[in-house]
């Protein structure tokens, strides 16, 4: 960035919008209502998948089915390792084994493109259901699992925390020549892989990275559970709303997923307790009807918008 | 850089309504009693929710109205209720995130149970933590023992009364081996394991015990090879979707026992015997009996149930869910208050009359005074067949060949 | 028979076509002349209804068609033959050939018209059941003119057809495309070879940055001083 | 034991067609339209309650409301391709952003089609009984409803096939297929062709979900459970093909029969071993390029 952007007024204004919203999550806690907090914890849960799942998915344009079993990998660190040792350590844990998981998945498949990998993403996550709940009846003898708890203040901050590194980290990924390597393989991947690129190790790596937060927001949600089962720990349906969440926000601009996931999520519970008998519908029409009228996500409706102000604001001067 | 900070502008804006909207709390004179349900009204278990349970709830509501109300003293009048319901989605993390909102946001009286093992495993420590009394409704783990929480009262407790009867019935009527399957999930193993002991004391030898994962779309193969070891009885603990196909394509093969028994399915009358027909599931055992016959509180409440739905009961919990309530009416209505602790109190030692007749639960707070534990399907009514002077029928042994159509 | 006169084109939001207008009649060859970018192949697009002018008009049979979809055109009788072949690469050859009767008005012939285009290409008659994907260049621009021909048009446009063959598979194709005017199908032909071509054709246009910068009869156009710089390389 | 290795085989060739008959609609709709149709399996329920209640309530066979149901199910799909997919196809800035698009999209039908299905007909387990008799072969024994679905499955999709192979409508079917641009420059109309194809695989599931209610039990959250299923076939016999689809349903249907009969707890997990595997193996599929 240049020193005369840094100063500039603009910039100084968003690292204030930035700050005031940083400072109004953290102190949540302190001055609102119980209820507050569980909601924004899931809305965080949420945020952080889906914006790890772009920090992957994004600039390769690989779409991954398998957060589901990323995240189920640490809710299972959760369960196993929960009574003997102190939660951070567990929900590190619970992100290096999903970060393991996903160097090994894409060392062996990320050679596949287009529906085979999303494909073959999503047979991972059943695959290992049916495989721990098979594992859990036959051989442990039972399928569910007892999770220790913590209080819902501590699950958010975790989250927030988790969310805070993670922010981080693609800001940083989306800057680095990393980043830039990981755009041009989403651009042309064999011209990419001429120009010198280790293209494979590079997507491995940006999986693994994005692996381990999914891991890690398992292991941290699991907490509130209680009680897991495989089917509970491998749901498909976190590996479908990270996805959902990021068309819906528009995936030019990490702010993109960001504000999708929270809408999404803002927009569902909404729904579900005002219509619980129409929920799916309206939401399903909403999702159509944001599909067809924003092709570029909630980004490109917001691009459009301030392009429009400022166009207005020259004619005027 | 200008719609970043246009996007931060509008994320501000969000958090600041968010937490605005939030913390708008309302305060209104006591009008009503208002209870909380997040129970699934889409997804998987939405099925499982219509025919077992769901509706007890909502007419339990209707009825509490019809009559004015629950008097509660400290107020001095009848307090009708009101059911909030939530869709929780069939995700066990949108129940527990339901159930907080419930109880810290929209600060409801009591809450109900939601639909489910699993669901109910969740939900228990949840409504422990915030002091809400919570009576166990569909779904009966053993497990929730463990944790011991003084504001969960469980209704159901099935797999360790119903395997003892029908190990009892079997030897009974002279059943020498059986074959058993089951679902790969709580439910499944907690039934599939408590029946082997109870068969292996009784000397009726296990020929066969395997697990299947739910979601299988075939168990023929399972249906052939107990008939090809000869057993006299099938024994299967599944989940409605499982039951139906085992019956069918038992049905459809021609592959009869001389006892055909299966936990969780054959009790609903709707389901199951009117999908196959009054004469196909002449002899079908299932788990969780009870009927009509069983005490006029329950003729009562079919009838009811009848009236209001055009259709019968199951006859699994509902009867329990509709006592379980009836009980907690009455503890409320002792207590003179709407104070967890206190009624949770009486709930824990008093004994009240209900529809299935004296209701009180255990040190465990446990409910134990069943109607029944196996019924059969004889010409249409699900005959308790549990030996003893529950029985409102003897069991029918052999079962009739499946009828050929 | 074609007439377009005066349009302006836009790719995407980049203007392409500046007022070009142009005719072509029946029985004879026009040839379009330009550098790659000219224009040439948003030129044909817009004629064969891919792409729409902004304004100006296009008419084929003293018909507006500027505003129809491509396969409405079709059934009118132009047909598009693309560049670079464009075969559908899992069907036969035979099937290739008869999507080129898709349209309603010919498909009922398209038994005959097949056996006519065998006569001119006797090759693909043996290729008949082999998958496009599996035939050689020249075989493949055989294909693809013979799917042009398969709508029994009135207005042929071809697009490169002599790209990447070998020379005398090049003098085989405009044989061919000389046969077909004297059959009265007009042909629009736009073409690298430039010398070949104008020597075929009847009139050509120049196109250069999505204007018409000359037109005539291109036996003059081959004196030309200014073609034969730019183009001829001579 | 020869009676129960052709019993394993039966039982697997039996599920197979099932299979098959629920993923050709989807392998159509992706490989022709390139719309990944998650609400696949809503169509199929859709079928088969349209069944159920013509069964149940004005007593119609249910081999007779295939003439009903698939017809009904294409008007749907058709109407929803003109309505949100025309549009979305040229507003989407490329055809990976389509995929992605349609996909969020389909995911949003997938919502309504259920909702309604649930405020309809309730969100009970419903069935009936059609056709529940053991047939012999040569020993081992099998249900007649299957046997039928098993036939149909193979008429269905031999109807289709030659349907798309000498039709001229199936022709530039498969046309647009391997060119879309290319389609339109002979003469076929893409919107529509594109329009009805999406119509075809949605009338497959309709016809898929009325087989399927003769031998299952439905309700209206069954849907995704065969969408999964349609997809896992799909991309093990090669996106597009009509014969592919066969090939895997049958693949699936065998290994399926042949695990559930030494361990019925791993059924499934061989399903996604096997689907992995291939994926790994032949990324394209048995009858892929």
């Amino acid at each position: 960035m240049h020193i005369t952007t840094l100063t500039s007024k603009k910039f100084l204004v968003a690292v204030a919008i930035g700050l005031i919203i940083v400072i109004l999550l953290a102190t949540v806690p302190l001055y609102s209502p119980g209820y507050t907090v569980v909601l924004l914890s899931s809305i965080l849960m949420y945020i952080v998948l889906t914006v790890s799942w772009v920090i992957f998915s994004g600039p390769t344009g690989y779409i991954s089915l398998a957060p589901a079993a990323f995240f189920g990998v640490g809710v299972y660190t959760s369960a196993l390792l929960g009574f003997v040792l102190p939660l951070p350590v567990v929900i590190g844990i619970g992100g290096l084994v999903s970060f393991c998981l996903a160097l090994l998945v894409g060392a062996l498949t990320l050679r596949l493109r287009g529906i085979y990998f999303v494909m073959f993403t999503f047979g991972l996550v059943e695959l290992i259901l049916n495989f721990v709940l098979w594992w859990e009846v036959n051989i442990t003898g039972t399928t569910g699992r007892v999770v220790p708890t913590v209080n819902n203040t501590t699950v958010y901050y975790l989250m927030l925390i988790t969310f805070g590194i993670l922010l981080l980290t693609a800001y940083l990924i989306r800057r680095s020549r990393f980043g830039l390597a990981l755009q041009s393989i989403g651009q042309n991947e064999d011209a990419a892989a001429h120009t010198g690129i280790n293209v494979t190790a590079l997507k491995t790596i940006a999986f693994a990275i994005s692996a381990f937060f999914m891991g890690a927001a398992g292991a941290i949600m699991a907490t509130r559970w209680t009680y897991i089962d495989p089917r509970i720990a491998f749901n498909p349906l976190l590996s479908f709303m990270p996805v959902l969440m990021a068309i819906f926000g528009g995936m030019g601009q990490l702010y993109g997923p960001i504000i999708g996931a929270t809408i999404f999520t803002y927009l569902e519970e909404f729904l579900i307790t005002r219509f619980p008998y129409y929920y799916m519908l309206i939401f399903g029409i909403i999702m159509v009807v944001a599909i067809l009228y924003l092709p570029d996500g909630l980004v490109g409706l917001i691009q459009r918008l301030w392009k429009r102000i400022s166009e207005r604001k020259y004619a005027y001067t | 850089m200008k719609h970043k900070v246009l996007a931060g502008s509008f994320v501000l804006v969000a958090v600041a309504v968010f937490l605005v909207g939030v913390s708008a709390t309302n305060s209104l004179a006591k009008d009503k009693i208002r209870i909380g349900q997040a129970i699934a009204l889409s997804g998987p278990l939405a099925g499982g929710v219509a025919i077992a349970g769901g509706r007890i709830y909502v007419m339990w509501v209707e009825e509490v109205n019809k009559n004015g109300g629950i008097y509660v003293k400290e107020y001095g009048k009848k307090l009708p209720v009101e059911l909030i319901r939530y869709d929780d989605k069939s995700d066990i993390g949108t129940m527990t995130k339901l159930l907080e909102k419930l109880i810290l946001e929209d600060k409801v009286d009591f809450v109900f149970p939601p639909w489910g093992t699993a669901w109910l495993y969740a939900a228990a420590p949840v409504a422990n933590k915030y002091g809400y009394i919570l009576i166990g409704g569909p779904g009966g783990a053993l497990k929730l023992k463990e944790l011991s929480l003084p504001y969960f009262f469980q209704v159901l407790n099935f797999s360790e009364t119903q395997a003892p009867a029908l190990a009892d019935i079997f030897k009974e009527v002279g059943v020498k081996s059986v074959a058993i399957i089951y679902r790969g999930d709580l439910h499944g193993v907690e039934y599939g394991e408590a029946m082997v002991p109870y068969f292996e004391k009784r000397g009726i030898e296990v020929k066969m015990k395997k697990s299947y994962p739910p979601g299988i779309k075939d168990l023929s193969p399972l249906l052939k090879e107990a008939k090809s070891l000869g057993v006299d009885a099938f024994c299967a603990a599944s989940y409605p979707p499982g039951g139906m196909l085992l019956t069918g394509q038992a049905i459809e093969l021609g592959i009869n026992f001389n006892a055909f028994f299966i936990t969780v399915t054959p009790f609903s009358p709707n389901l199951y015997r009117d999908t196959f027909g009054k004469d196909v599931v002449e002899g079908v055992m299932g788990g969780g009996a009870w009927n009509a016959k069983t005490s006029p509180g329950a003729k009562e409440f079919v009838d009811k149930f009848v009236a209001r739905f055009g259709m019968e009961p199951d006859y699994w919990g509902g009867l329990y869910y509709w006592s379980s309530l009836q009980h907690f009416q009455q503890a409320i209505e002792q207590a003179g208050t709407l104070d967890q602790k206190k009624i949770r109190d009486i709930m824990a030692k008093k004994k009240f009359n209900t529809a299935l007749g004296p209701f009180w639960y255990d040190k465990d707070r446990y409910f134990v005074n069943h109607p029944g534990e196996i019924g059969q399907w004889q010409k249409g009514v699900f005959e308790v067949i549990d030996p003893g002077k529950k029985r409102t029928a003897p069991p029918l042994y052999p079962k009739p060949a499946w009828p050929k159509k | 028979m074609l007439e377009v006169s005066n349009i302006d084109t836009f790719y995407g939001k980049i203007q392409a076509l500046w007022g070009v207008s142009l005719k072509i009649d029946e029985a004879e060859i026009v040839a379009l002349v330009g550098a790659n970018g000219a224009g040439k192949t948003t030129l044909l697009n817009t004629i064969s209804g891919l792409l729409h002018p902004v304004s100006g008009t296009v008419e084929f049979l003293d018909k507006r068609i500027d505003g129809l979809k491509s396969h409405a055109i079709v059934e009118l009788g132009i047909s598009h033959i693309p560049q670079g072949r464009k075969l559908f690469p899992d069907m036969s050859v035979r099937e290739n050939l008869e999507m080129g009767a898709y349209a309603k008005r010919v498909w009922k012939h398209r038994q005959e018209t097949l056996d006519k285009v065998y006569e001119i290409f006797p090759i693909l008659k043996e290729r008949q059941g082999q998958l496009a994907r599996t035939l050689s260049g020249g075989e493949q621009q055989m294909v693809a003119m013979g799917r042009g021909l398969m709508s029994r048009p009135r207005l042929c446009i071809i697009d490169e057809p002599s790209s990447g063959l070998a020379p005398l598979l090049v003098d085989e194709i405009f044989r061919i495309i000389q046969g077909l005017r004297d059959q009265g199908i007009g042909i629009f032909l736009i073409e690298q070879n430039v010398q070949q071509t104008l020597e075929i054709a009847d009139r050509a246009y120049v196109l250069e940055n999505g204007r018409v910068t000359l037109a005539g009869e291109s036996k003059k156009l081959l004196q030309e001083e200014l073609i034969r710089k730019a183009y001829l390389g001579l | 034991m020869i009676v129960t290795i052709l019993d394993v085989v039966i039982a697997g060739l039996l599920m197979g067609g099932i299979y098959a008959l629920v993923a050709v609609g989807l392998s159509l709709q992706y490989g022709v339209a390139r719309v990944l149709n998650v609400a696949h399996g809503e169509f199929i329920m859709l079928g088969a309650f349209i069944t159920w209640s013509l069964y149940t309530m004005a007593g119609i066979n249910p081999l007779v409301s295939l003439i009903i149901c698939g017809p009904t199910v294409f008007i749907i799909g058709f109407v929803l391709y003109r309505a949100v997919f025309t549009r979305l196809r040229t507003s989407s800035a490329s055809p990976a952003a389509f995929e992605g698009n349609s996909m969020l999209a389909c995911f949003g039908l997938l919502f309504i089609i259920q909702n309604v299905a649930i405020l309809i007909w309730g969100a009970d387990i419903k069935g009936y009984t059609f056709l529940a008799f053991p047939v012999n072969f040569w020993g081992a024994v099998f249900a007649a409803n299957r046997l039928v679905t098993l036939v149909f499955a193979l008429v269905i999709g031999a109807v289709f096939y030659l349907f798309l192979a000498r039709t001229r409508l199936g022709k530039g079917i498969r046309a647009a297929a391997q060119d879309p641009g290319t389609a339109g420059l002979v003469g076929v109309n893409i919107n529509q062709v594109l329009a009805l194809c999406f119509g075809f695989g949605a009338l497959m599931a309709g016809l898929g979900g009325t087989l399927i209610s003769m031998s299952y039990k439905i309700q209206p959250t069954m849907g995704l459970e065969y969408t999964i299923i349609a997809l896992i076939v799909i991309v093990l016999g090669g996106l597009g093909s009509i014969p592919g689809s066969f090939i895997g349903g049958f693949i699936l249907g065998l290994v399926g029969s042949i695990v559930t009969y030494i361990e019925p707890g791993l059924a499934l997990v061989a399903y996604y071993v096997i689907f992995i595997l291939l994926l790994l193996a032949r990324p394209t599929g048995i009858l892929g390029k």
